[in-house]
């Protein structure tokens, strides 16, 4: 039998796999048992009351989607008394996620929703899609920083920290928010991105700018999962692209310590659990006993014969 | 408004009341130049369907199209006996295009029912239903299921041109009385439908109304309604993400009853809505 | 008859279609007529003599490849007595690009080769592939700065600036190298990525990191565009995961004075005479005069009717 | 190694030696259990290819695979009398997985011809030819240019298994005298191979070896060159971005006459290298 638990800044799980939030909500229980999650994590909520962006909210690629949501928010209480109560009774974790104008509201905010039915909470200070073009808290060393700090301030619960991959150095950003006491990184969200329609001249989301996730970015969210599990004590949660076991194991292998599946979910809504399935099949097959020795297991070509690998003679 | 019925036939029963059905086509073949009937058989979950839900149907990837997104297409015939769903589609981009290419024997992966339908009130006792183009597949089930319920139901199908015009047999199927109406003769012009349905009102008050397809029949629909003080209730489309009421890609603007307008998602708390609460676009 | 034609950083093009360095070779000439092309840019050439690095040097996604080539390079001579003569001959003006380790080296191979069959020199700052873990010297904007100021000291020729996307502030890049007297910015070069084998628990490349190219990335090189041409004044020229001709008009909406195709001529050899072809063809449907006039001409939705476009009642 | 005669039979004339050929499917059926031949109508550029070379095909998308860029693979067949290629290709992941839906009438869009291939020595009286699996398609066409110019050909064919043994009708039809050894029997040791070959070579002095698919083969051949003083070509491969000379992806370690490493690129330096140059793997 693998062990497939995994402890993740203070949150110990049944298995790496999670959703990404926003990519999961009340609907998802109809179809798939959220009791086989290793965390339930909750679509970002703001201290006020927001109804969101401007449709057109999503332009589809090959493997790739760009939305622009804006985080339709109902705020601290709705969470509390509705959401929280919903997720928490199907066992996993329930992680929430916060988001806000200031620092100061981060802090606050994280304070209000401390609540022993959550496990750890989201900063998600790296959301594009609340800003014209796009500019992030998540973007600012600093203030990501004084983000974290202020939530550390104001909850004793885990703070996992979402940065943003719209950054030149990812592994800086990770470092800062641990120096501030974040107890996980998450790597990343969507990464900027921007559609034209050329037939009528405009944009083709309401907002413009949206956020590109699918598939298609998980080449490079990978390689800033392993640039900040290089840099960091705290663990990696991988997140960007993920959409089967063998992701979740590229993932880990590159430092992860779990992740987090987002836009497949809207597609696959069983990739989650097959995921799961399918690590444990892997880790059975490699003779792996626990999921976690996985984390950084990358050989690096330093590590391995260093033959010739892209030719053969025949 | 209130409701004291459902056009829900079997209640969806067990812990998952959706799923990704994997179906297997029966038969895609062309209604008319424009729109085509799959014919799926589904297991237990799909069937559970009623009029006014749709199913996200994953479209397979072809030599030309890659659709990565789902498409909604809503549920045009529930067959329970024969355990088979039916859609009526029009091929309009890339993923409809996809569709046309599945055959008898191929799988399609249809998650679902998905969404709120058609809520008719107890007691409903003539049903006026207006759609043009592909509304009419939202609208079929509706029909029968009221007819089944004792109602007594008129449907007006309005088109571009008379050749475009559908499902009259499976709204007479169903035991509606149907009326086409279509541009080229200038028969659907909005005012001379509404006189139309005065006078069937006038003989037989028609206590509901649904609509789909078409921003005039809306409107429509909303005035006849508020003129004859009865109900009415709109499907309402919207380009999805997930349907599933997750990634709030597909919101419209809903007023509620004070006037306050509110984001709602078409996957989840729709595709169905009150025609008072559709904002007019 | 449309007027195709643009003038980019001192260089006048009869379209605005041109290949992305590294794109073209010789062999390209076998196949296509390089005398339609806008301009033809040529490969990085570095001071030395480089043989590149270790393969496997390519990996493949759906619609996106990461390459790591690591810029082999004959050096200047060869460009001189071999490169450029084979290339002027098919009329187009001929672009040079080059790379170093220092400032100076840059500024050097500048004046090395500046000769008139050169029309203007593009400053590779932002190769991704030299540098483990992709630091280059494009991620550092004084650093990008110099580089440009060093080549101009020595060059009477247009120095076109070509950014790296691996940036939190690309604007910011561009803006740096117009004050340092770029004639153009390029934007941009590939975005730094990772592939790695599940099965061996090794990297799929040679030099473990790559540059993610393609169709994939045009959302994020679009909003790239985007965001330089409302930051600067020099022409914007547009790369990355440019297909089709359409692809062409959504860059040149976006800001973009002209363009480069990359990997595409890797899979499709006809894509640039194609895309020109295109660009007329819908600029002659939509009677735009001239194809510069598709220079940020998009509508921002400001501009436009504030409909909701996302969604239809029916 | 001087080299006063190619295998190219016709020197390819025009402003344009490659082209994207647009060829049609003739069939594509499989040879045994693991390789198909594609046999396809090619315009006249794709007609002019020569032994060695070789031809980027863009693999089709379909249900499961997407491959996005194109798969290089060896002119088996070139039959210009009716304008006609042939491509013998082992299923081994998506795009050769992709190959095998095309049908007879689809469309196959093949870059071409590529590379250098074989570079036959003048007066070349006996050729022997050694190869294993899929090696066997690019040799091929270099003993039907060879028999052509008068030369002897001994081919020999190793595989696996017997029954994964093939072209020997094709390469009998070229003149050539084949010996099939096999792993099972345990007759295609290298040993044995290289003592089979000395025999042959005591009979009829061999005067130029070719050889492809296999990294012993190529040292056995390198060995056999070497002791009897007489060139030797070997068919490279390597996984390929643009095929063209431009993206040097495809790059491989090669020693030129005074041991100077250089890496060539085997789509536009090769795919055939003198078997000296090719440094071991
Ligand atoms: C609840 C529901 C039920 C439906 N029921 C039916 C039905 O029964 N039968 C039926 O035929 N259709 C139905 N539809 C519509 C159907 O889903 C669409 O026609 C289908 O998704 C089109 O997909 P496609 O890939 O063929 O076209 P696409 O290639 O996706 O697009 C077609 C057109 O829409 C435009 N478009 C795409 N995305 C956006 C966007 N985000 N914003 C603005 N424009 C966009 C494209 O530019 C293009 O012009 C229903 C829709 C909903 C929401
Ligand atoms: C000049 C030349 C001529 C050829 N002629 C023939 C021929 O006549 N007949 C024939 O059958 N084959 C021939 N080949 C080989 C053929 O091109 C490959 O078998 C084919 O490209 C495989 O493609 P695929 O999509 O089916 O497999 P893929 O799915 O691409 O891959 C198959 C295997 O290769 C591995 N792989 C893929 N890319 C890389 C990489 N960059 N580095 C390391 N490993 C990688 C994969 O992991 C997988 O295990 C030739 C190759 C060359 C270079
Ligand atoms: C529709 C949508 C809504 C999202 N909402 C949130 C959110 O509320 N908070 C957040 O931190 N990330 C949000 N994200 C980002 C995802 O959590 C995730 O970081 C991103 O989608 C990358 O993962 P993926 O490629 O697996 O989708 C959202 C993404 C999508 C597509
Ligand atoms: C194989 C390969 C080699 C490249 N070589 C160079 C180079 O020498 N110099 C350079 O500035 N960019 C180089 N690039 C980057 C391209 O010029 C271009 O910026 C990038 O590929 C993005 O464009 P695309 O998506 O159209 O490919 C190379 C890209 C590839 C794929
Ligand atoms: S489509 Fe995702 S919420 Fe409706
Ligand atoms: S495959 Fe591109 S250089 Fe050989």
């Amino acid at each position: 039998m693998v062990d497939l638990s995994v402890t993740v800044g203070g949150v110990r799980m049944k298995n790496p796999v999670m959703p990404a939030s926003g990519s999961i909500a009340e609907g998802m229980a109809d179809v798939v048992d959220l009791g086989r999650l290793g965390a339930i994590v909750l679509k970002t909520i703001t201290p006020d009351l927001r109804q969101g962006v401007k449709p057109p909210r999503v332009v589809e690629y090959t493997d790739a989607t760009l939305f622009s949501i804006g985080i339709p928010s109902k705020g601290p209480d709705y969470l509390l008394n509705h959401t929280v109560p919903f997720f928490d009774k199907f066992g996993p974790p329930v992680i929430a996620s916060i988001s806000a104008d200031t620092v100061e509201d981060f802090g606050k905010l994280a304070g209000y929703i401390t609540d022993p039915r959550i496990a750890a909470i989201e900063a998600n200070i790296s959301c594009p899609n609340l800003r014209a073009h796009g500019r992030a808290f998540g973007m600012d060393p600093v203030a990501s920083a004084q983000v974290i700090t202020a939530m550390k301030a104001n909850t004793t619960l885990p703070i996992w920290a979402k940065l943003t991959p719209n950054v030149g150095d990812i592994a800086e950003m990770a470092r800062c928010v641990e120096g501030a006491g974040a107890d996980a990184v998450i790597t990343a969200n969507a990464i900027l991105g921007m559609a034209i329609d050329a037939e009528t001249m405009t944009p083709r989301l309401g907002n413009v700018v949206g956020g590109l996730t699918g598939p298609a970015v998980k080449p490079v969210i990978l390689r800033m999962v392993n640039q900040c599990a290089e840099a960091v004590k705290i663990p990696v949660i991988g997140c960007g692209g993920i959409a089967t076991g063998e992701d979740v194991v590229e993932y880990m292998l590159a430092g992860a310590s779990a992740v987090q599946i987002g836009t497949t979910n809207f597609v696959h809504t069983s990739a989650m659990e097959q995921s799961i399935d399918w690590v444990a099949d892997y880790c059975t097959r490699k003779g792996i006993a626990r999921v976690s020795d996985l984390t950084g297991a990358l050989m690096l070509p330093g590590d391995q014969p260093s033959e010739q690998r892209g030719a053969v003679a025949l | 408004m209130t409701m004291t019925a459902t056009a829900q036939a079997e209640a969806p029963a067990g812990r998952f009341p959706r799923a990704e059905n994997r179906c297997r086509v029966v038969s895609n073949d062309p209604v008319n130049a424009e729109y085509r009937l799959l014919l799926v058989e589904a297991p237990a979950t799909g069937l559970t369907a009623y009029a006014g839900q749709f199913f996200h149907l994953l479209c397979p990837t072809t030599h030309t199209d890659q659709p990565f997104l789902r498409r909604p297409m809503s549920i045009y015939r529930i067959d329970r006996e024969n355990r088979r769903l039916g859609f009526l589609y029009k091929v309009t981009g890339k993923g409809t295009r996809a569709l046309m290419t599945l055959g008898p024997g191929d799988e399609l992966n249809a998650t679902g029912p998905l969404g709120v339908g058609f809520d008719l009130p107890a007691g409903t006792q003539h049903v006026a239903m207006v759609a043009r183009g592909v509304g009419l597949a939202t609208l079929a089930p509706l029909a029968r299921f009221a007819a089944e319920r004792g109602a007594r139901v008129t449907a007006i199908l309005s088109a571009r041109a008379p050749d475009l015009l559908m499902s009259r047999d499976e709204l007479e199927a169903a035991g509606a009385g149907v009326i086409e109406v279509n541009d080229l003769d200038g028969t659907s012009k909005p005012e001379d439908v509404a006189d139309r349905l005065r006078e069937i009102h006038a003989e037989v008050p028609i206590d509901f109304m649904a609509t789909c397809g078409s921003n005039r029949l809306l409107g429509l629909t909303r005035g006849l309604c508020a003129e004859w003080g009865i109900p009415g209730q709109v499907a309402v489309e919207a380009f999805m993400g997930c349907g599933l009421g997750m990634c709030f890609a597909c919101v419209v603007p809903v007023r509620d009853a004070e006037g306050k307008e509110e984001m709602k998602r078409v996957c989840y708390d729709g595709p169905v809505f009150s025609v008072n609460e559709v904002t007019t676009w």
